[in-house]
């Protein structure tokens, strides 16, 4: 419950955060993904850099026909936008579901992402959006696509200089339909599977499929197997669809779930997160 | 004056508890407190070839460390108190920390005392420990078989003890049924999960000899015994406080060794000393619940009269026997077998078996629970087979209303009730035949509903303490009061139980404002502190109200028979020819000439003019001994949907019959069974502590053991039926635990029902949905 | 809790030249994730200090790591104890060069690990994809490194 | 190393010395010995530890003490500046909301975040907005109830 000694810094700005960062540093924002791994010190980090209380790193801006959302934005902050939720429910159906009251209070879009936890809800849905973040150090920055972010349980794109400061949303298709459907782990309310899904729709026939898996495997992925729907009216292939998209996957193992369920599920988990979609889309 | 019995009057609790300032044990604060801090064993079972404190004791901030090596001759091992007869049992010596072994991934290694929190916290970090793995064995069964990992040297195959109960001839009843059905039947290990863990603060006078503690305990007086078994310090110099106990649930009736390992530090260094528990060490080294692999038989006639029941049960202790644990799975679980039903032939055996884990013990119900779901369930099975609706077979086997006190096969004679009318009551409010023919609609649209009608009983109130000896129950089970009554009629009841939640400081301050016709305001319930509360038995086993009450309630009664005699005195009067009314004792015919209760108490304050040969002061002490358990019973229905394609179950409907005798205070009552009734639901769908082969604990936070939330659980419609017990004054009996004890059968019974079409016949809870779903890919014939 | 991994890579250098980066502490520290010493008790026993994690969660074990049933330049058994403020690990691993195609042998490798303590009851569900991945990468990183050392 | 902050605590700037690694929650009881912030598990998970931050319910064990330098904390002992009881603890009391009373001051703390940004919730709205506080009493029927209650009387 008490973690190890660290040294605490606010940074004051963000030049001022790049200066600290290191192999033994470790950013904090929220704190609700990095605290509970300090208490059971499972984390021993040097230095603690808090950029939590950065104005540039907060907020919620239109650009082009997407948005911006500041890393430090806290689930709170993003289900009080308007403008997010009538862009893009999807994200305020989801973080509706991220932890809890106070965690949402707390815990920001941009500490989630960089955490990756691989059952984590947000992970799949900007994958399905083609979220793109912007990655910044000392050196610059750079812009990586979410579906090139996540690398495995825990790990992503991000240098050990780097940070992560912004989430960038592309303008969605015209006439999108987006859902997401999970199955809840009692205790921690972490997917045991869960699958996002966006669906575009011209003249009656999909224009565009898009599914992103989470909890199923080690870490969140896209499946291809979504763009059989592309240029078919959906509705009998989705079931064939997302079963296709699970078949393959080496499914996680846990007390909660062994893999031959944890795959059923997500299959559940696509088939109505596709079907959901499907529907607003029309 | 209106009574107070029967009146849902607000908590008088309450105030300090919503606003913050109620004080629990980990906000005790002394002057130069210290804070200790345990090291857990990481290895189930394994020699401890050296533990090295050396880096650990230089550590900054560091006053002590302690290792089992060095307590071994200065403290003794931790007792087991429930020495059950004729059973053999073996009790291994439980040292307070290990010495040459270690038997469960939690059993304590070493201790650091240090100037915080955090400097204690850090010095474990540098123990080094050496340990030579030995094989673990998590499962009961497992444990006994030829070749398992032995715990004990001189227990050989890990059993304990082979405790047998019979009544009837079962061998010849199951010679001769027509119908007989067997099930193997797992209660899953759950973690009580108190909302405060445990904690210990001690704090020893050099100059008076003497130790206080205080200690999250539902039991103060048996924790002053037990510490004053573990410490050697004689029983009249150890004070027990136990503050606000934030829930128990049977996980601080033990004695544990942090709380004899905080009080010998303060002995040793001179300076108050608190441990606080971590949550994830709480679900490591405090109690368990359950963990029982049984394997059950239940026989009858095809037209559903019950005529046998048979299970032998080996039931997990852990590591070492904790304080009550070889009672709970053989006294009550195995005597109450017959629940309200009248089974003529019973027979059971119970392995009580070490396991490399944590201790099990007493978990809400303890015992009963495991009897109560094994029994419905089973009934549930052999209505299925003979093809009878399950709650015809129950009422069919119910023992009737007229046949009270009744004496069932096991040998407990049930004290009073009326089974049937609480079934009545049960099946008219959740509409049986209605839903019956919801669920045949249901059906053939390819839904799956489902319904479990539960009929219990339970034996609780414990006492008598003569039934306690006898069954090698080491203590008492009576309980006491001490009604004190100030000058200015202002009244004080000091109770030996130790309410945590429970409410009894408003229900007895009830019972004792009634008696003495007193504003309830004016009377105060005092508990936990061994210095001012006469001896007590504790709070566990739904006893409180019905023996601790009943203690008040004679208390009260002394007070009131001299209060009379000092009015008879200033009334010039007999005491034959007075009369109580109104708050007052008077002259009978002439009420105008009176004497209230608040002059009566200055009088025996000041006692100006006394009768002759009474004594001034206005109290008296009861210790109170039942002269039978209590029985309280009930039937429970639940209607449930699952949804077979992903396993999860929907609770539609929980509706709870409960007889509890007369209900002092009936808001609390609901509140018992609401909280109860979740808990049960918790065990029946979601809460399972589970172990890895090696015995590690896997659901070792929150994050993995599920207890109930908000947007899990249902509401609970309540109702009662009123039948008194004979055997004490209040004629109340305990409602703690009937909730607990009636929903976890009555849950897997209604999925079970559910997805009979899918001929599934039984799931081991709990019932998440990922077991309801491989249940299903079972029945159907496919993979899991 | 027990965790069984495997893997046989394919690796473009002679059974010989394998076998003695194997016996290199030097070579396979630089290698292994987070090892920051290596002290060689005797040709068989070396005590090594390793931070191993991924993302957040980082440990500092220290472990007794040992080789034995070294059949020379086929097979051998490594254990390694290791030990974390309130963690334990044991690994066993077991390793056979395999004779696939000339100087193109498949280094077959199956690791059993116990881990006991906070790592196994707190963090169960970190741990299974962590340890893999760290797993399997070292010896993806051993395979591309015995290759380039050959070179 | 600790270093002096001030913490604004139920309107009061109180200045003590932290570690930087002490959790809020540790900070409030041991140090300022406000006890009525409870801490009950060690996953951020029951919601005993619930204060407010700056208006909204955090959970105080996960949160450093450092963090909350320049907000506004509000504990369960300052949910009424002004003394006597808030509507929601009075509704709680009323309802029986509360048995060992040790999740009761976390719970009200929720509570009283979920009705100043909701009004008048559903039950639906109710029991979700308390998926981080657990309670091993009630069953959480009279814990809803009472939020009901409180919301209706406002």
């Amino acid at each position: 419950m008490i973690p190890t000694s660290f040294e605490y810094v606010r940074a004051k700005n963000l030049s001022d955060a790049f200066k600290l960062l290191g192999k033994h540093a470790k950013v904090i924002a929220g704190g609700h993904s990095l605290l509970p791994l300090l208490r059971f010190r499972l984390a021993q980090p040097d230095t603690l850099i808090d950029i939590g209380q950065l104005p540039q790193l907060k907020g919620i801006k239109k650009a082009g026909g997407g948005m911006k959302i500041g890393a430090a934005t806290t689930y709170r902050e993003l289900l009080e936008s308007k403008e997010l939720k009538a862009l893009y429910p999807l994200i305020a159906e989801v973080t509706e579901h991220i932890g809890d009251l106070q965690v949402r209070n707390a815990g920001t879009i941009g500490g989630g992402l960089a955490h990756a936890d691989p059952a984590a809800d947000m992970p799949p849905v900007m994958l399905v959006l083609d979220a793109a973040f912007l990655l910044q150090s000392k050196a610059g920055k750079r812009t990586v696509s979410a579906r090139k972010f996540f690398k495995g349980p825990f790990t992503t794109a991000l240098k050990p200089n780097e940070l992560l400061t912004e989430i960038q949303l592309p303008a969605p298709p015209k006439r999108t339909g987006m859902a997401y459907a999970s199955f809840e782990q009692a205790a921690s309310g972490y997917a045991l599977a869960g699958a996002a899904a966006l669906i575009a729709v011209a003249n009656g026939m999909i224009t565009r499929a898009e599914l992103a898996f989470t909890g199923l495997a080690d870490t969140p992925f896209l499946a291809p197997a979504a763009a059989k729907l592309v240029g078919t009216a959906g509705d009998e292939l989705i079931s064939q669809v997302a079963a296709a998209a699970v078949a393959g996957v080496e499914a996680n193992d846990d007390i909660h779930a062994n893999p031959v369920y944890r795959a059923h599920l997500a299959t559940v988990a696509a088939r109505r997160a596709l079907t959901t979609a499907l529907g607003r889309a029309r | 004056m209106a009574t107070l019995f029967g009146s849902g009057i607000k908590r008088r609790e309450d105030p300090r508890l919503i606003t913050g300032t109620a004080t629990y044990t980990d906000d005790v604060k002394l002057p130069g407190l210290l804070y200790a801090a345990v090291l857990r064993s990481s290895y189930a079972h394994a020699k401890l070839t050296s533990v090295d404190v050396a880096r650990a004791k230089r550590a900054p901030g560091v006053v002590a460390v302690y290792t089992g090596a060095d307590l071994k001759d200065k403290l003794n091992t931790v007792p087991c108190a429930w020495n059950v007869p004729n059973c053999d049992l073996k009790v291994p010596p439980h040292p307070v920390l290990a010495t040459d072994k270690v038997r469960y991934a939690g059993d304590g290694i070493a201790m650091v005392v240090a100037e915080s929190r955090a400097a204690a916290r850090d010095a474990l970090d540098l123990i080094d420990v050496d340990y030579a793995a030995l094989d673990a064995v998590v499962d009961p069964e497992k444990a006994t078989q030829k070749g398992a990992p032995q715990l004990h040297a001189d227990v050989p195959g890990n059993v304990a003890f082979t405790w047998k109960v019979a009544g009837g001839d079962a061998a010849k009843a199951f010679a001769e049924a027509a119908v007989t059905v067997e099930q193997r039947i797992l209660h899953n290990r759950l973690l009580p999960t108190a909302m405060e863990a445990r904690a210990a603060c001690a704090s020893y006078n050099p100059g008076t000899g003497q130790l206080t503690c205080w200690v999250t305990s539902q039991n103060p007086h048996i924790h002053r015994f037990l510490l004053s078994v573990m410490t050697k310090l004689p029983e009249h110099r150890i004070r027990v406080i136990a503050p606000e106990v934030g829930g128990g649930f049977g996980s601080k009736i033990p004695g544990y060794p942090d709380e004899a390992l905080v009080c010998f530090a303060s002995m040793d260094l001179g300076r108050p000393v608190k441990w606080t528990e971590d949550r994830s060490e709480n679900y490591k080294v405090t109690i368990h619940g359950r963990d029982h692999v049984e394997y059950v038989s239940l026989c009858g006639t095809k037209d559903g009269k019950i005529t046998g029941l048979r299970t032998r049960v080996y039931a997990g202790l852990g590591g070492y026997a904790s304080t009550a644990a070889p009672g709970i799975p053989t006294i009550l679980h195995g005597l109450i077998l017959s629940g309200p039903y009248t089974i003529p032939n019973i027979d059971v055996t119970v392995y009580g078996v070490y396991t490399t884990t944590t201790p099990v013990d007493a978990y809400r119900g303890a015992g009963r629970p495991e009897a109560t779901f094994l029994l419905e369930r089973m009934i549930d099975l052999y209505a299925r087979k003979i093809g009878i609706d399950p709650v015809e077979v129950r009422r069919k086997n119910l023992i009737p209303k007229d046949k009270f006190p009744y004496t069932v096969a096991t040998g407990l004679t049930y004290d009073s009730g009326n089974y049937q009318g609480a079934l009545d009551k049960a099946l008219s409010l959740v509409d049986y035949k209605k839903f019956r023919a919801e669920q045949a609609k249901a059906r053939k649209e390819g839904r799956y509903l489902g319904i479990g009608v539960t009929t219990y009983c339970e034996v609780c109130g414990l006492g008598p303490s003569q039934v306690a000896g006898a069954v090698g129950f080491g203590g008492g089970l009576y309980d006491s009061a001490l009604v004190r009554v100030y000058p200015t009629g202002v009244v004080r009841a000091y109770i030996g139980a130790k309410p945590h939640g429970q409410g009894e400081e408003t229900t007895f301050a009830q019972i004792v404002a009634d008696e003495f016709g007193v504003p309830v305001e004016n009377v105060e319930v005092v508990a936990g502190d061994t210095e001012t509360t006469p001896q007590g038995w504790g709070t566990y086993g739904s006893r409180t109200t019905a023996v601790c009450g009943s203690a008040v309630k004679v208390a009260a009664q002394r007070v009131k028979e001299k209060a009379k005699k000092i009015a008879a005195h200033l009334l010039e009067a007999s005491e034959a020819d007075l009369e109580w009314k109104d708050g007052k004792f008077s002259v009978k015919g002439s009420p105008d000439k009176g004497k209230s209760f608040a002059e009566l108490a200055l009088m025996a304050n000041v006692a100006w003019n006394m009768p002759t040969g009474v004594e001034p002061g206005l109290e008296a002490t009861a210790f109170f001994d039942p002269s039978n358990f209590v029985y309280p019973f009930g039937t429970h229905a639940c209607t449930v949907e699952v949804d077979p394609e992903t396993g999860e179950t929907k609770i539609l409907r929980y509706v709870a019959v409960d007889d509890c005798g007369p209900q002092i205070n009936p808001m609390i009552v609901q509140g018992q069974v609401h909280g109860g009734v979740i808990q049960g639901i918790g065990e029946a769908l979601q809460e399972m502590a589970v172990y890895d082969e090696d015995g590690q604990l896997l659901t070792g936070t929150m994050m993995d053991y599920a207890i109930p939330r908000a947007s899990q659980m249902p509401n609970v419609e309540t109702a009662h039926t009123v039948t008194p017990s004979p055997v004490n004054p209040l004629g109340v009996k305990g409602v703690g635990e009937t909730g607990t004890i009636a929903s976890v059968p009555t849950l897997v019974n209604a999925v079970c029902d559910a997805l009979a079409p899918l001929g599934v016949t039984h799931i081991d809870k709990p019932l998440t949905p990922a077991r309801v779903w491989a249940a299903i890919q079972q029945a159907k014939g496919g993979k899991r | 809790m027990r965790l069984e991994f495997s893997g046989s890579p394919e690796i473009a250098a002679s059974p010989e030249q394998i076998w003695e980066r194997l016996l290199d502490p030097n070579f396979v520290a630089s290698v292994a994730p987070g090892v920051e010493s290596v002290e060689t008790v005797d040709e068989r026993h070396y005590r090594v200090v390793s931070e191993v994690g991924v993302g957040s969660v980082r440990m500092r074990f220290q472990l007794d790591v040992e080789l034995s049933e070294v059949v020379p330049p086929k097979s051998l058994k490594l254990s390694a104890r290791g030990r974390a403020p309130g963690s334990n690990i044991e690994v066993n691993f077991a390793l056979e060069i395999e004779h696939v195609a000339p100087s193109h042998p498949r280094l077959k490798w199956g690791a059993t690990s116990e881990v006991r303590g906070t790592v196994a009851s707190v963090g169960a569900r970190l741990l299974k994809g962590t340890a893999k991945k760290l797993t399997e990468s070292f010896w993806d990183r051993f395979a591309e490194r015995v290759v380039q050392a050959s070179k | 190393m600790k270093r002096p902050i001030t913490l604004n605590v139920n309107g009061v700037a109180r200045t003590t010395e932290v570690e930087p690694r002490a959790l809020l929650a540790h900070v409030l009881r041991d140090q300022l010995d406000l006890t009525g912030t409870h801490i009950g598990c060690d996953t951020s998970q029951c919601g005993a530890c619930t204060v407010h931050l700056d208006g909204r319910a955090v959970k105080s064990c996960t949160v450093l003490a450092v963090q909350a330098e320049g907000r506004a904390i509000t504990t369960i002992e300052g949910l009424t500046p002004k003394g006597g009881l808030h509507p929601l603890q009075r509704a709680f009391w009323e309802k029986h909301g509360l048995q060992c009373g040790f999740c009761t001051p976390g719970m009200i703390m929720t509570a009283a975040d979920l009705l100043a940004h909701n009004p008048k919730p559903s039950e639906a709205e109710i029991r979700h907005a308390l998926e981080g506080n657990l309670c091993r009493c009630t069953g959480y029927q009279n814990i809803v109830a009472a939020i009901q209650t409180a919301a209706a009387g406002r």
